[in-house]
């Protein structure tokens, strides 16, 4: 086996099943974070700006220990490991990736809620086919975390009401 | 037209002095490298490296004159030692036709390596230097020999009057044997290359020396490894056709016998080198002694004419 | 199941073990607990430490017993006191146990007598366990600073509950360290080798003592690149993660102790591992056995200049790499072991790859032990250098290739089998010798044992899950998990703690044991040969940073910018 | 031109003489003594020069002083200018160097006597290599053993310094001088008088080879050739500094003259007498250059080399006996034989001297020999370690300096004899040689080279007319390499006067290069060098690479200690482990030498044993003389302090010539005086030189 090439002359490809440096298809990320939980080194990060209403989620190649456990932990696919092994730079800066994503709008109280539409959207978008009232979960689905717990007490008393009347 | 071959040969010489000697190291590395299966660097690498050290500024870790001069003195004498060898048949510049003064001449690279290691408190570069002036201590007798059998048998000791003076007997070439040991312990090849370490001592003297100090110092010792070679293969070279190689293509053909001699040497040297492991430098001692005391026979049949 | 493993595992012979050190100590020993099935905790007081551990590991008939770690914890948040163990296993045709002799020290009077004197592996862990924690061993013979580096406050243990993982005590930089190394002998000269040194693969420091080129005196200095890896376990990481950091602790036998933490949990979560994932578990870890000794050989060949071997070393291992590559992704940090199973399964093509590279390795190896040991000047130079007696091996509870180089039989892949190695046969070649020689032939020998054992694991290779489903693993449980590296044993002793979290996770790499038994091995030789003796031992690396500038007045660190970077190149390089 | 030689003996008298009214004043006796010493030397270099064409020539410069009890005849040929010339030369540094020096030594007192046995003692050598009387030469080498043993127990208050000189003592008188008065008993004998004792009547007569021992074994144990080397090492270091140069400098030459002398203008030289000193000559510079190289100690390193040094000469020496007792072709290269081994002896005289000189000035500033502690002096002293190393590179026999020529003379007498046994004594030469060199490496970068140690980071330069005194002999280093020629003429005096050949046709010295050629040498074979050429080719070659690559240091960092910090002190290679492997392998030849030495040590001391044994006999019924006798050494080591032996012996001479100088106490003869006289003097031998 010839061992040595002309490197970086010649180009160097890696096997399939190469974990190379990850990237986020920004496309289809949806900033659910799971990436982020699933990381050991600190490498993704999520953050929130709940005044401009957008979520962050930062990549950061330097730090990356190409364990791919992000890659197992994205629902969609968005966060893959490609075969790149070329991250040599002379500015750190350049390691990282950024998706920047909308938060959702609670369409009651106009905050912004801890979850982006896209997340909202594709949750819809998989919801199962069952005997429960779809629209009813929409609806609810879309408010924030404070306003579904109101409308949720609301309901409960307007229920109980109704029981009891 | 004496002149005229005179200034040609000369011109050459010193090209070949001061040029052949990196591409030689590069054709060892590429040799090397094949030999370890390898690809390899160009054979132009070592001008390369030369290259890049010569256009760095160096640090200095003393202001020692004795430190900041050492890679001159290296420098000019390993070229002035060489300059005295024969090439074809013309001495560039015959300030001795003397194998000692050669000799010592040479020495002085040893020399400025010793004293540019030796004036610093640096316990490497004391130690590379300390070992170098063990190598020269054990390897001289083995020299003596050799060139004491030569003397007895040419009754020269001009180098360009031994090769074509010399008479092939049984202590000729046996002397031969031991000069091209010598001149193996001496170029510093591995497994006797304990004096520039890289893996123990950091390189010895070099550890301390950076930018175009160093690469001075290192053209100097390619130079040196260059006339020690070069004086091998004019022994080598010269007899066989000392007797057809008259007037000025003679002395070119001699010049082409020696360069071709030179790079087998080299070759050879090279293929040794990679299979085998660096010594330490009580092992050598050891084995330079022992050469020495079996070399006294070849003195002693050489005394006796065989 | 092969003969000698069934005699090993038999639970009789262990409480024989258990009973003999319970009858002798009847009076001090206030608890005896079995935590796995091959785990004993004996709880004495602090007062009887060197008695009851000098009494295991000296014992007389028990011969190649060792100090396989000893872990200081900080429980003061649930019993109030600190709390200390000493792990010692039993190996050899003796048995297959582990005791940890356990104490509390209480939080007000946090001192305990040294078992350095009667037995020195316990050297590094006491200085350690004083340096993090605040625990004073008292009549340590070398009470000088181990892990923590000069400038650190005094009185700031940062591995105790309440030192926060990101606080940074206030250092001073502007002194240069004042390490308190040994004066040097009468006559002689310093010779230092390290931290950065070509020949060393890691940032240590030796102090050798010369008389012109002998080597009198040894004095050492580590941890230059302590990255706390322990207190991030504790705090920032869950279990899974900790994995992955486990990994990273070595670049090189990164399997072994990702396979020890993972088999640490394992024992204390009572997850049982699907029989195909131990066995490829077992694949992995020798074929970073494989990597790892070939890497050393040709080191130790590249060490006295024989470049030709150091160069065939690294084709061969070439070829190893490669494999792991293609069957895990990656070269080095496979990522394979999680806990609870694997990663990747070896499917169909993946063993096919396997086998072929086995079997031209295995040509190709002997053909290189043949050419590098009929090359004169190399043995020369290896044969009766670093001479390390089997008393000094035992001594400083030496592991490993090292250990087996000077005669110790000991191997926890036969001693204490996990993984797949219960099921396999291989042959655990000692040399007792003692010399740089015998190390590399351990290593020889060993790579072709490794191959015989992955060609016997793929035959024997069962189907099924390759990993286990988990869900909780109880708090407050303890447990070791250890591996055979390729330096030797590597053990991972870990406590559970609450909300997915570890409470104390000790890692204990086989260089530890092995470093501090170096300055016998290297005492009498020369210098020439300081390097080789170190590469013998085979020490483990860390792995190098990014340029940091650390401001020496202020004390912060920043990272360069692509134009700083190339300024300060150009600069350093056109010396203005 | 013995006017000049006159002269020079009155100097040497005067300064005797000027000393003793000064003796209150410790400083400026010695001052005054040595100017007038100087001066002397000038004159004996005048003479030496001055006699220079006459000799050259082939005549002799013969003259008598009758003294009226007695005549002293000269006799002043090629052998006795050379040693002359190394006298002068030497004693001229010496004296510069001397004044400033002894204020060193000022605790001892007694500046006067120093300078009274100074000037003895340099006198007595000068009369020796110029008398043509064997009972004036044999009486000269007495006064001459005398007063050295004197000058080398100076440091009365050390123990060893003691017993090294007592050593010498004991050894000169046993093995050198008893054998030299037995020959001159039996030549006494033979002749019958003391007219017939002169060289040339001695040279007609026909002697045995018991003559060829005797004057072996005197001129043998003298030059400290082994086993008769083993006080040397330790009675030259004893010595101060400036006279270690002069013992090892001129003394010990003064045997190779008497050798020469004895042996090849008395008897005549015979193949098997020059295989003998040449084989002795290989034994003695393998053995005291190898005990060299693991010296530690300043002085003892340079006392050893100078056997190793005289190993050289002797095997030039020997070498030359030989071939020109082979005749034929031979006899002519025998001739540069023993030219190469005279050369080494001038320039041995030269560099050793300066040697000395360089570790005095050490010992000047550190009070120290020891080179396990010294180190860094070069920042500190730097032309001492200019001179230092000129002198270090002389002695290992590096073109271009002096050294290297005689070096490579050598070389060329014994490598192209033809003759198996020399060509190996030749290769032991140059195996010694590198030896040498590793010695004087160590010994240069010990004290010079590196940081400054605790102990020396206070040095400074040493006084100006110390490092005048070096300099005259460095520059002397560097003109006898560079300009052969302006010494081998000289050189080849005695061998041309001996074999009566026409040297020309073997070697010719033009200006400055060297062509030897010898018998059977095929042509275009000669060998030849060029020292200059050489000089010229090596300073273009450093100016142009210095011009390429200008050597000026902008960033000075500190030395590389791998990243963790060294106390300088400790990152240093110990003079005591260098070329420790070397010297382990070669252990064994130490033991051997040991026991060679301690042979010779136990045959001295046996003899000495006997000799009292058989006094004590003798002299039993004279219990006074007895005591005073037998126990007078044991007496004067353990009491050396108090009394001296020297000095109840000379006092009767001493008191007398006290008592001459009483008239000249009221003189006010101060420093200053001294020195216009000083300059009178010298336009005096001026004078006399251009009249001539």
């Amino acid at each position: 086996m010839a061992v040595t090439l002309k490197y970086p002359f010649v180009k160097l490809e890696a096997p399939p099943e190469y974990r190379g440096v990850p990237h986020i298809n920004p496309r289809l990320c949806i900033g659910c974070g799971a990436c982020v939980q699933a990381c050991p080194a600190d490498a993704l990060l999520r953050i929130d700006d709940y005044e401009k209403g957008t979520r962050k989620i930062v990549l950061d190649v330097g730090r990356c220990i190409r364990c791919a456990r992000c890659d197992e932990a994205c629902p969609t696919g968005a966060i893959r490991m490609t075969r790149t092994f070329e991250v040599a730079t002379l500015d750190r800066n350049d390691h990282i990736e950024v998706v920047e994503l909308r938060l959702h709008r609670c369409p009651n109280c106009g905050n912004y809620t801890d979850y982006t539409e896209r997340a909202l959207e594709k949750a819809l978008q998989i919801l199962p086919e069952g005997p429960f009232d779809k629209d009813e979960i929409r609806k609810k689905a879309a408010l924030c975390r404070n306003c579904r717990r109101r409308l949720t007490v609301d309901e409960t008393i307007e229920a109980s009401r109704e029981v009891v009347e | 037209m004496e002149g005229y071959e005179r200034i040609t040969f000369s011109f050459i010489a010193v090209c070949l002095i001061l040029f052949l000697p990196p591409l030689l190291d590069g054709i060892a590395r590429k040799i090397k490298a094949k030999v370890q299966l390898r690809q390899g660097a160009s054979i132009f690498q070592t001008y390369y490296d030369i290259m890049t050290f010569l256009s760095m500024e160096p640090v200095y870790p003393t202001e020692r004159l004795s430190f900041r001069l050492a890679p001159y003195i290296a420098f000019a004498s390993a070229v002035s030692a060489a300059l005295v060898l024969p090439y074809g048949k013309v001495i560039p510049v015959s300030f001795t036709g003397d194998i000692f003064v050669f000799l010592y001449v040479l020495a002085m690279v040893s020399i400025a390596y010793m004293i540019g290691g030796f004036s610093l408190n640096n316990t490497y570069t004391n130690t590379g230097a300390n070992r170098e002036m063990m190598i020269m201590l054990s390897i001289e007798p083995v020299l003596g020999v050799a060139i004491g059998t030569f003397a007895l048998n040419a009754h020269t000791l001009r180098m360009g009057a031994i090769p074509f003076a010399v008479t092939f007997t049984v202590s000729v070439l046996l002397a031969y044997a031991l000069l091209a040991y010598s001149v193996y312990v001496e170029g510093g090849f591995i497994p006797f290359d304990v004096a520039e370490a890289e893996q123990e001592i950091l390189e010895g003297t070099f550890c301390e020396y950076s930018g175009y100090l160093l690469g001075i110092f290192k053209w100097a010792l390619m130079i040196k490894r260059f006339a020690l070679l070069w004086l091998l293969s004019s022994f080598i070279s010269i007899p066989p056709i000392r007797n057809v190689a008259n007037g000025t293509l003679g002395g070119a053909l001699i010049l082409i016998t020696q360069l071709i001699v030179l790079f087998l040497l080299y070759a050879g040297i090279a293929v040794i080198e990679s299979m085998n492991a660096r010594l330490r430098i009580d092992h050598i001692i050891r084995k330079n002694a022992g050469v020495f005391l079996c070399s006294l026979a070849v003195l002693a049949l050489a005394a006796l004419g065989w | 199941m092969k003969e000698w493993a069934r005699k090993i595992t038999d639970d009789e012979v262990r409480e024989r073990y258990v009973s003999e050190v319970v009858e002798r100590f009847k009076d001090k020993i206030m608890r005896v607990e079995r935590n796995a099935s091959n785990q004993w905790i004996i709880e004495i007081n602090r007062e009887d430490l060197p008695e009851v551990v000098g009494y295991i590991i000296n014992h007389p008939e028990w011969k190649e017993t060792q100090l396989s770690t000893m872990v200081g914890a900080d429980e003061r948040p649930r019993r109030g006191k600190f709390s200390m163990i000493y792990w010692i296993s039993i190996n050899g045709e003796s048995g297959d146990i582990f005791i940890g002799i356990k104490t509390y020290i209480p939080e007000d009077d946090p001192k305990f007598p040294a078992v350095t004197p009667v037995h020195p592996g316990a050297n590094w862990y006491e200085r350690e366990v004083k340096d993090l924690l605040g625990l004073v061993p008292e009549g340590h013979p070398d009470p000088r600073r181990l892990v923590l580096p000069d400038d650190w406050p005094e009185g700031v243990y940062p591995l105790r509950k309440d030192f926060h993982y990101t606080d940074s005590p206030k250092r001073d930089f502007t002194d240069e360290t004042k390490y308190p190394y040994k004066e040097p002998p009468k006559g002689t000269a310093v010779f230092p080798l390290g931290p950065y040194h070509v020949a060393l693969d890691e940032p240590g420091h030796f102090r050798l003592y010369v008389k012109g080129e002998e080597i009198v005196d040894v004095d050492y200095r580590l941890f230059y690149q302590h990255r706390g890896i322990e207190k991030i376990g504790e705090n920032r990481l869950t279990y899974d993660q900790v994995n992955f950091i486990a990994e990273r602790i070595c670049g090189i036998c990164g399997t072994a102790h990702a396979l020890a933490y993972a088999q640490a949990i394992e024992a204390a979560g009572e997850i049982d591992v699907p029989e195909r994932a131990e066995y490829i578990r077992t694949v992995m870890a020798e074929i970073e056995r494989l990597h790892s000794h070939l890497l050393n050989l040709g080191l130790a060949c590249h060490d006295v200049g024989f470049d030709k071997g150091f160069m065939d070393a690294f084709r061969l291992r070439e070829h190893v790499m490669w494999l792991a590559e293609r069957l895990t992704g990656n070269r080095k940090t496979y990522g394979m072991v999680v806990i609870g199973g694997v990663r990747r399964d070896f499917l169909e093509y993946r063993r096919s790859m396997i086998e072929r590279v086995i079997r031209e390795l295995k040509e190709n190896f002997q053909k290189w032990v043949d050419q590098t040991l009929s090359t004169k000047t190399f043995v020369k130079r290896c044969e009766g250098i670093g001479i390390l007696s089997y008393k000094d091996a035992k001594r400083w509870s030496t592991v490993g290739p090292f250990a087996r180089g000077s005669g110790r039989d000991l191997d926890a892949r036969r001693d204490h089998p996990f993984a797949a190695y219960k099921y396999l046969d291989f042959k655990v070649p000692i040399y007792k010798e003692g010399d740089v020689l015998a190390r590399c032939l351990v290593r020889a020998e060993e790579i072709l044992e490794s191959i015989w054992i992955i060609e016997q694991a793929l035959d024997e290779i069962p189907g099924g899950d390759i990993l286990a489903e988990w869900r909780e693993i109880p708090p407050y449980r303890e447990a070791v998990g250890f591996t055979e590296a390729p330096r030797g044993e590597d053990v991972h002793y870990v406590i559970t703690g609450e909300g997915n979290r570890l409470y104390r996770w000790r890692i204990r790499a086989s260089t530890y044991n092995n470093f501090p038994a170096l300055p016998d091995a290297m005492r009498g030789n020369t210098v020439a040969d300081a390097v080789l003796i170190i590469a013998s031992m085979d020490p483990c690396y860390s792995c190098t940073e990014r340029v940091q500038v650390v401001d020496a007045k202020s004390g912060k660190v920043r990272v360069l910018t692509e134009k700083e970077l190339t300024e300060l190149s150009r600069k350093a390089s056109r010396g203005v | 031109m013995e006017e000049l030689f006159t002269l020079t003996v009155i100097l040497y008298f005067l300064s005797i003489l000027a000393v003793l009214p000064l003796r209150k004043n410790y400083r400026v006796s010695i001052r005054a003594g040595h100017v007038l010493t100087g001066l002397a030397s000038i004159s004996l270099l005048a003479f030496t020069i001055g006699a220079l064409p006459e000799v050259l020539k082939g005549k002799a410069i013969e003259f008598t002083y009758n003294l009226g009890v007695a005549k002293i005849p000269f006799h002043v040929d090629g052998l006795s200018l050379i040693l002359c010339l190394v006298l002068g030369s030497l004693g001229l540094a010496t004296s510069i160097y001397s004044p400033r020096y002894m204020e060193f030594y000022e605790r001892f007192g007694r500046g006067w006597l120093y300078v009274v046995l100074y000037s003895t003692f340099v006198l007595s050598m000068v009369l020796i290599v110029t008398t043509s009387n064997l009972l004036w030469f044999v009486f000269f080498w007495e006064v001459m053993t005398f007063t050295s043993y004197v000058l080398m127990v100076w440091e009365n208050d050390e123990e060893y310094v003691r017993k090294a000189g007592w050593k010498y003592f004991v050894t000169m008188h046993v093995a050198s001088t008893l054998p030299l008065i037995i020959a001159l008993a039996m030549l006494y004998a033979k002749t019958g008088s003391i007219d017939g004792l002169n060289f040339d009547n001695l040279a007609t007569l026909h002697l045995g080879s018991l003559y060829y021992i005797l004057f072996l074994i005197g001129f043998g144990s003298k030059a400290g050739v082994v086993p008769l080397h083993f006080w040397l090492p330790d009675a030259h270091p004893a010595a101060p500094s400036n006279v270690s140069a002069l013992l090892s400098g001129a003394m010990i030459k003064v045997a190779v003259y008497g050798l020469i002398r004895m042996t090849c203008f008395i008897l005549r030289p015979t193949e098997t007498f020059g295989y003998a000193v040449a084989i002795l000559g290989t034994i003695t510079l393998t053995v005291g250059t190898l005990y060299a190289l693991k010296q530690t100690d300043a002085k003892k390193l340079l006392a050893y080399h100078s056997v190793g040094q005289m190993g050289y000469i002797w095997l030039g020496v020997g070498a030359g006996i030989a071939l020109m007792a082979k005749g034929g072709p031979w006899a002519a290269f025998g001739a540069i034989a023993m030219a190469a081994g005279l050369y080494h002896l001038v320039n041995h005289a030269i560099f050793k001297g300066l040697l000395f000189l360089s570790a005095g000035s050490v010992l000047y500033r550190t009070h120290t020999r020891e080179l396990n502690i010294l180190g860094g002096l070069a920042e500190l002293m730097p032309l001492t370690a200019l001179f230092t190393f000129i002198a270090a590179m002389s002695i290992a026999g590096e073109p271009p300096f002096n050294g290297f020529m005689s070096k490579w003379m050598i070389y060329q007498g014994t490598f192209l004899s033809g003759n198996g046994l020399l060509v190996f004594c030749g290769v032991m030469a140059l195996f010694i040689s590198a030896a040498t060199l590793a010695s004087f490496v160590k010994f240069y970068t010990t004290a010079f080279g590196g940081v400054p140690t605790a102990l020396t980071e206070n040095a400074e330069e040493v006084p100006a007319s110390m490092l005048l005194g070096k300099g005259f002999l460095a520059a002397l280093c560097l003109l006898f390499g560079l300009i052969p020629s302006s010494i081998i003429p000289l050189l080849l005096a005695p061998g041309k006067t001996l074999t009566g050949v026409d040297l020309s046709g073997w070697i010719s010295t033009k200006y400055w290069l060297v062509t030897i050629r010898a018998p059977r040498m095929p042509s275009g074979g000669e060998t030849y060098f060029n020292p200059w050429l050489l000089v010229g080719v090596l300073g273009v070659l450093v100016v142009a690479m210095l011009i390429s690559y200008p050597n000026r240091p902008k960033r000075v960092v500190k030395v590389w200690t791998t990243g963790e910090p060294v106390k300088h002190e400790h990152y240093k290679l110990r003079a005591m482990h260098y070329y420790g492997p070397f010297e382990e392998y070669i252990h064994g030849l130490y033991h051997s030498g040991e026991a060679l030495s301690d042979w010779g040590s136990s045959v001295c001391s046996t003899t000495v044993k006997g000799y009292l044994t058989l006094g004590r006999t003798l002299l039993r019924w004279a219990e006074k003389v007895e005591r005073s006798v037998s126990s007078a050494g044991r007496w004067y080591v353990e009491n050396g302090k108090e009394v001296y032996l020297d000095e109840a012996v000379a006092s009767p001479f001493i008191q007398l010539i006290t008592g001459l100088g009483i008239g000249l106490e009221e003189v006010s003869l101060n420093y200053d005086l001294l020195l216009v006289i000083a300059a009178a003097v010298l336009g005096l031998i001026i004078l006399i030189l251009v009249g001539w």
